[in-house]
């Protein structure tokens, strides 16, 4: 009893939870600036910038404005961090997964919009103008990705659930391992085009050059953070960069998850055997979904903000209700006449 | 017969109230009498109802009770009846529960009207009407039920006749409502013709297997009758009118009570009377209703600039949920869609007595004119935000939980079936529920954050009694939402399994046997499963949730996470004020109607043109009910 | 006979909806609503009516299978539905005085502060 | 060891925000060329915030006009402890070619404690990027002095 109680602690605050999304979720975003800056020719930051940035933040002063409600301006990024810490628990690790009898795909789709509502709510609690504002963009970029999340994971969905005869499959446990048997969904026809629009939607989910208009540093001090300092900035930077771990990883278990089934063939070739082949597994499930979520990052983030310039919010939201949405439509309904 | 047998409770829970809006009306005059009485009535409607949960929801039993104990003989229901099958009372529950929220709201939120006592006696007649018509057992008790409703509705909408618009909400409301109620009399007319008899018992023995043209007439007339009460579109502009001009306390019966009644009678109608779900076209017609009613009512929200008036639409589009969820004629859909509406009921009532919080403080709903009120009014704030994350399905608020099983159940009828229409239906409802937060942020933004306007520096926190009618309702939505097992076990499945079991249903009014021997056609009967695709344990996310965020918040804390610089007078200057581009601070409140210009903007299009045809007159609803009345039969016609 | 009435209870409630519609008065519209009333009265009146039937009032014993009356029924159903006709009107005609007041008009089209 | 680690990240990332207080816009171009590919900054941490809440160092170019000193001052004391502060160009360490002009309040000096000044007109990229490393060497020292 006492054993699975530290077990569950051990996935909250250590493996799949807090202490991997800090580290990898840093990670990924210094790999993600220092990318960006070789693709224009420079030099580029170290990348472990963002942990500098983020214990730099630590160590100053947090001011809270007069007209700010205390609690709410504390807590707020905390909630929306823990929210995402928690999401990242439902997203298994090809094999692994820490809590699969908890939350199916639509919950994630739900928990996706925790943080941008703690950050709104943070924000809003300021009582700052460009608060509002970037508010107010943050709110229609979270509306424009809805449509083409919503279309990727149902024909996900049904795709899975046509192949494995249960007619619908809503979990991503069972998604991934139909993938693991039977190859990724990335290899079918149908969902190409669902996996490009979920490739589009990374960027506008995590908030991203094109799509931060929501954050526009230069035209509205970044939005909602205009009045952030110290620790809560830091904590809301760390969660935007925890974001882009959720949204990679989700994409590798929608629609590669069957290099899971290529790893645990591997451990088997070894010869291994009980504790020792576990143990294997999981560590090469990990350093493999690290690689694909760089990789992913790299096409989906890092290169996107190389090649643009930031777009204006109403072009955002025409862009992923009528490109990315079409593209992940043509998926769904081949998915729905079984192709 | 024992008086405190539980075969008469049905009929206390009615009279209690229409007992309390008499006592009201002669010795109103007092005070504390008068709030007593109303207290005492609607409490003890709840209270027989709630007694009746043990034999009806567990046990499954139905109770008939004939007014004056005149039973039925000869296989004809002469006298009045009350049927109480799951389905009666899970609305019933819901319906006392609420109104004796609304209640202890009202004694301190009309504390300032004059024609106080009026005030409760209409409060009580609309309860009493509401309570009337999902208890009652006869087409005709439920016309006059709903008339009592409507009229009491009407007058209430009115009652604050100095408001803006109020009187011209009334009216409209009032010659519309109208409308419906003739063509439910109307129709149970033409069926009265048909069957002889007005027990909904025996006309659902009766009605399915003689359908003729006349029966499908009434039909319609009956369907647009109820519809009008549900304010499905191509009502709903009334809903918008009624419940902006209405008090707040009355907004939360109009919005979730009056609205159920409409439903009921659509279950009642088309489940029971009828047995007409089998059909394909049928379940099209209700399921398209509903989309359409969510998807275009929560548009028109997203473009209005009054609050109470924005939550109108949104009540009319969590209708439309319902209404598409019930329309599957699956055991799990009507299970989710009745969980919808015992939400809608508990989320929107909240989010009116907040509107309503804010009314009675400021002064004033209109949206670009508010701003800044959570530092003066924190609970109500925070009892909002509950209200909104409901509504706008965030986990784990009870919205999300029956929001989730409609999504489950509408996909899963689509595989089902292989029809593409209800996988659209999933989509619709899933992009309906992001509109609905984003118009709730834009509440949010507008009323509770932002700048404090000068004029309301004085605002205080509203008084105790309004806080706990909202504190009621906000815990019901966490519990519900956390519970959504328990939920559905104890409520939602036994009245899911209630719509399938016609026969029982008959047979228990009419004595047993009379189903089979009356009956022509073959009842509908089909497997009563509540098996879901997904998995969803609220509180268990919460849990992890907590974990995270202790674990979190220690880390902060630890590393002198909120140390702040101490204020003092010296560093006052500047340091504290929000940043302006380094200007002074002003007052500059972003918020109002147009805050989602960005989305807005891409569909300026639909948005004139639905601001065109929301015109405002009289006439063009009137001939919106006419033109909807005749599609109604016409289809009818064609597919029954 | 009866079909006339029939048909002059379908045209009342035609002609109440059109006023309804048409008519940009409110004192008229309060009208279509009572004709439309007075239509569905109509109705339930002639469905209830036997040809030949006596009215149906009997002392104890006198009735037996072979007597031959009008159904009671919607004469009743009838009774309720004017009482709740007049209601109706007198509860209208009140609003229309206040409207009057608050707008100086009594045209629809100029009554609509609420609109969108 | 948190706070020893706290003292490192903060001379690794500074991040900077600018005022413009009367300029002749040379400065600000030059200030915006230290973050192009040629001179890229950024590998030294530095990053254009765009609010005084989120910044370390405050660079003020131009002569403090009259309108523009209330707004300086304002924004940099709501500039979060530890802060540095740094005048780029001439203009507001002497008023330069518009010293005694009526409408200058100019030098900056005489109302806040400016860190490190970095003269020219305009200061070479080189400069800028020595001066503001010298910044960064001192808010590191200034994060050491706070408890």
């Amino acid at each position: 009893m006492i054993l699975e109680a530290v077990k569950y602690l051990a996935y909250v605050l250590i493996f799949p939870g807090f202490l991997f999304c800090f580290l990898t979720g840093l990670l990924l975003s210094g790999i993600d600036r220092k990318l960006v800056a070789r693709m224009q020719k420079r030099v580029g930051p170290p990348i472990l910038q963002p942990f500098y940035d983020f214990f730099k933040l630590c160590g100053k002063e947090t001011i809270i404005p007069a007209a700010a409600n205390r609690t709410v301006f504390l807590m707020a990024p905390l909630v929306g961090l823990a929210g995402l810490v928690v999401l990242q628990l439902f997203i298994p690790v090809f094999s692994f997964t820490a809590f699969s009898s908890v939350a199916d795909v639509i919950v994630i789709l739900y928990l996706l919009l925790i943080p941008a509502l703690s950050i709104m709510i943070g924000g809003g609690a300021t009582g700052s103008p460009y608060a509002g504002v970037g508010l107010s963009r943050e709110m229609v970029t979270v509306l424009s990705c809805e449509l083409p999340l919503v279309l990727v994971l149902l024909a996900v969905c049904k795709k899975v659930g046509a192949a494995t005869g249960t007619g619908l499959c809503f979990s991503l446990t069972e998604i991934v391992r139909y993938q693991m048997a039977n190859g990724s969904l990335l290899g079918k026809l149908s969902m190409i085009p669902a996996a490009v629009a979920f490739l589009m939607v990374i960027p506008g989910e995590t908030g991203s050059h094109p799509f931060d208009a929501a954050e526009a540093e230069t035209e509205i001090c970044e939005g909602m953070l205009a009045e952030y300092s110290g620790a809560p900035l830091g904590v809301y930077k760390l969660s935007h960069s925890v974001k882009i771990l959720s949204m990679t990883s989700l994409f590798v278990m929608l629609f590669l998850g069957g290099i899971g089934g290529g790893i645990q063939n591997l451990v088997l070739a070894l010869g291994l055997a009980g504790g020792a082949a576990g143990a294997l597994t999981i560590l090469l499930d990990v350093i493999v979904l690290f690689l694909l979520c760089v990789i992913l990052t790299a096409v989906a983030i890092s290169f996107v903000h190389a090649v643009t310039a930031r777009l204006k919010i109403e072009q955002i939201f025409k862009y992923y209700w009528t490109v990315v949405s079409a593209l992940a439509l043509v998926s769904l309904v081949l998915a729905w006449y079984g192709l | 017969m024992n008086m405190l047998s539980l075969q008469h409770f049905p009929i206390y829970s009615i009279m209690v109230l229409f007992l309390g809006a008499f006592l009201i009306v002669i010795f109103g005059q007092n005070k504390v009498f008068r709030h007593t009485v109303a207290l005492l009535a609607t409490f003890a409607s709840f209270f027989f109802m709630a007694m009746l949960f043990k034999p009806v929801m567990l046990e499954g039993q139905t109770i008939a009770y004939w007014l004056g104990n005149r039973v039925p003989a000869g296989g004809y229901a002469i006298g009045i009846a009350l049927e109480v099958d799951a389905l009666s009372l899970f609305f019933g529950l819901l319906v006392s529960c609420v109104v004796f929220v609304a209640c202890i709201y009202s004694i301190q939120y009309m504390s300032h009207d004059d024609n106080v006592p009026q005030y409760y006696t209409l409060f009580l007649m609309l309860a009493g009407g509401v309570m009337g018509l999902v208890l009652s057992g006869d087409l005709f008790n439920m016309f006059i039920m709903v008339e009592i409703l409507t009229f009491a509705a009407v007058a209430l909408t009115a009652f604050r006749n100095t408001a803006n618009g109020a009187l011209e909400a009334a009216f409209k409301y009032l010659v519309v409502g109208c409308i419906g109620s003739t063509c439910i009399l109307a129709g149970t007319i033409v069926l009265y013709a048909q069957v002889h008899t007005l027990n909904l018992a025996q006309m659902s023995a009766l009605i399915p297997g003689n359908l003729s043209s006349a029966t499908k007439l009434a039909f319609a007339l009956l369907f647009i009758g109820f519809c009008t009460k549900a304010f499905l579109v191509p009502f709903h502009p009334l809903a918008a009118d009624a419940h902006g001009a209405a008090p707040a306390s009355i907004s939360v019966l109009i919005s979730g009570v009056l609205t159920k009644s409409g439903i009921y009678g659509l279950i009642r109608l088309s489940y029971f009377l009828f047995q007409s779900m089998a059909l394909g076209t049928m379940q099209f017609w209700l399921v398209f209703l509903g989309s359409v009613s969510m998807f275009v009512c929560v548009t028109m929200a997203l473009a209005q600039h009054d609050f109470k008036r924005l939550l109108a639409f949104h009540s009319i589009s969590q209708i439309g949920y319902v209404l598409a969820s019930v329309g599957l004629c699956t055991a799990f859909g009507i299970s989710a869609g009745l969980y919808h509406a015992m939400n809608h009921t508990l989320f929107k009532g909240l989010l009116f007595l907040a509107a309503g919080a804010v009314l009675h403080e400021t002064g004033t709903t209109d949206l670009g004119k508010l701003g800044g009120l959570s530092k003066k009014m924190p609970h109500t704030t925070v009892l909002f935000l509950v209200g909104a994350f409901s509504i706008s399905g965030i986990p784990p608020f009870n919205g999300f939980a029956s929001k989730w099983m409609i999504y489950q159940a509408t996909y899963q009828r689509a595989v089902e079936t292989g029809n593409i229409g209800f996988l659209l239906v999933t989509i619709c409802a899933l992009v309906t529920s992001t509109l609905t937060l984003a118009s709730f942020v834009k509440v949010t933004q507008s009323v509770f954050f932002g700048q404090l306007p000068k004029e309301y520096e004085n605002v205080k926190e509203v008084p105790f009694g309004m806080r706990l009618a909202m504190g009621i309702l906000a815990a019901m939505c966490l519990v519900t939402g956390l519970l959504p097992n328990m939920v559905t076990r104890y409520l939602t499945e036994p009245a899911a399994r209630a719509v399938f079991s016609v026969v029982d249903y008959i047979n228990n009014m009419m004595g047993s046997g009379y189903a089979q021997s009356a009956m022509a056609a073959q009842p509908l009967n089909p497997d009563v499963s509540f098996a879901s695709a997904g998995v969803w344990s609220p509180v268990s996310w919460l849990c992890l949730l907590m974990i995270a965020l202790l674990a979190v918040t220690i880390v902060a804390i630890a590393g002198k996470y909120d140390r702040v610089s101490i204020k003092t007078p010296e560093n006052r200057s500047g340091k504290y004020d929000l940043f302006y581009g380094g200007e002074e601070t002003v007052y500059s409140q972003v918020g109002g109607d147009d805050l989602f210009w960005g989305f807005k903007h891409n569909w300026r299009h639909y948005f004139s043109f639905m601001h065109e045809l929301h015109s405002g007159v009289v006439n063009d609803y009137a001939l919106w009910a006419v033109v909807a009345l005749a599609l109604a039969i016409v289809y009818a016609l064609i597919v029954l | 006979m009866i079909l006339l009435n029939y048909i002059a209870s379908f045209f009342l409630i035609v002609l109440g909806l059109y006023c309804i519609v048409v008519k940009y008065n409110l004192v008229k519209t309060v009208i279509g609503l009572s004709i439309m009333d007075y239509g569905v009265n109509l109705l339930i009146i002639t469905i209830g009516f036997n040809p030949g039937g006596t009215a149906p009032i009997f002392t104890w014993g006198e009735l037996h299978p072979e007597s031959f009356f009008v159904d009671p029924i919607p004469q009743a159903l009838t009774l309720t539905s004017i009482v709740i006709g007049a209601c109706v009107t007198a509860m209208s005609l009140a609003l229309v005085m206040k409207l009057e007041e608050q707008y100086n008009t009594i045209d629809t089209r100029e009554i609509r502060r609420l609109r969108g | 060891m948190f706070k020893k680690l706290i003292e490192e990240s903060t001379g690794k990332s500074p991040w900077l925000f600018h005022i413009n207080a009367g300029s002749c816009n040379g400065c600000d171009i030059e200030l915006v060329s230290v973050l192009t590919p040629r001179y890229d900054a950024e590998r030294l941490g530095f990053k254009l915030a765009g609010s005084p809440r989120h910044a370390d160092i405050v660079v003020v170019t131009g002569p403090i006009t009259a309108q523009s000193l209330p707004r300086v001052l304002r924004s940099i004391e709501q500039v979060p402890e530890p802060r540095c502060i740094v005048t780029m160009g001439s203009c507001p360490q002497s008023g330069n070619v518009f010293r005694g002009s009526y409408s200058i309040c100019g030098p900056l000096s005489k109302y806040v404690h400016v860190d490190v000044d970095v003269a020219g007109c305009t200061p070479k990229p080189e400069a800028v990027i020595d001066g503001l490393a010298l910044a960064t060497q001192i808010l590191q020292e200034k994060r050491r002095a706070m408890k």
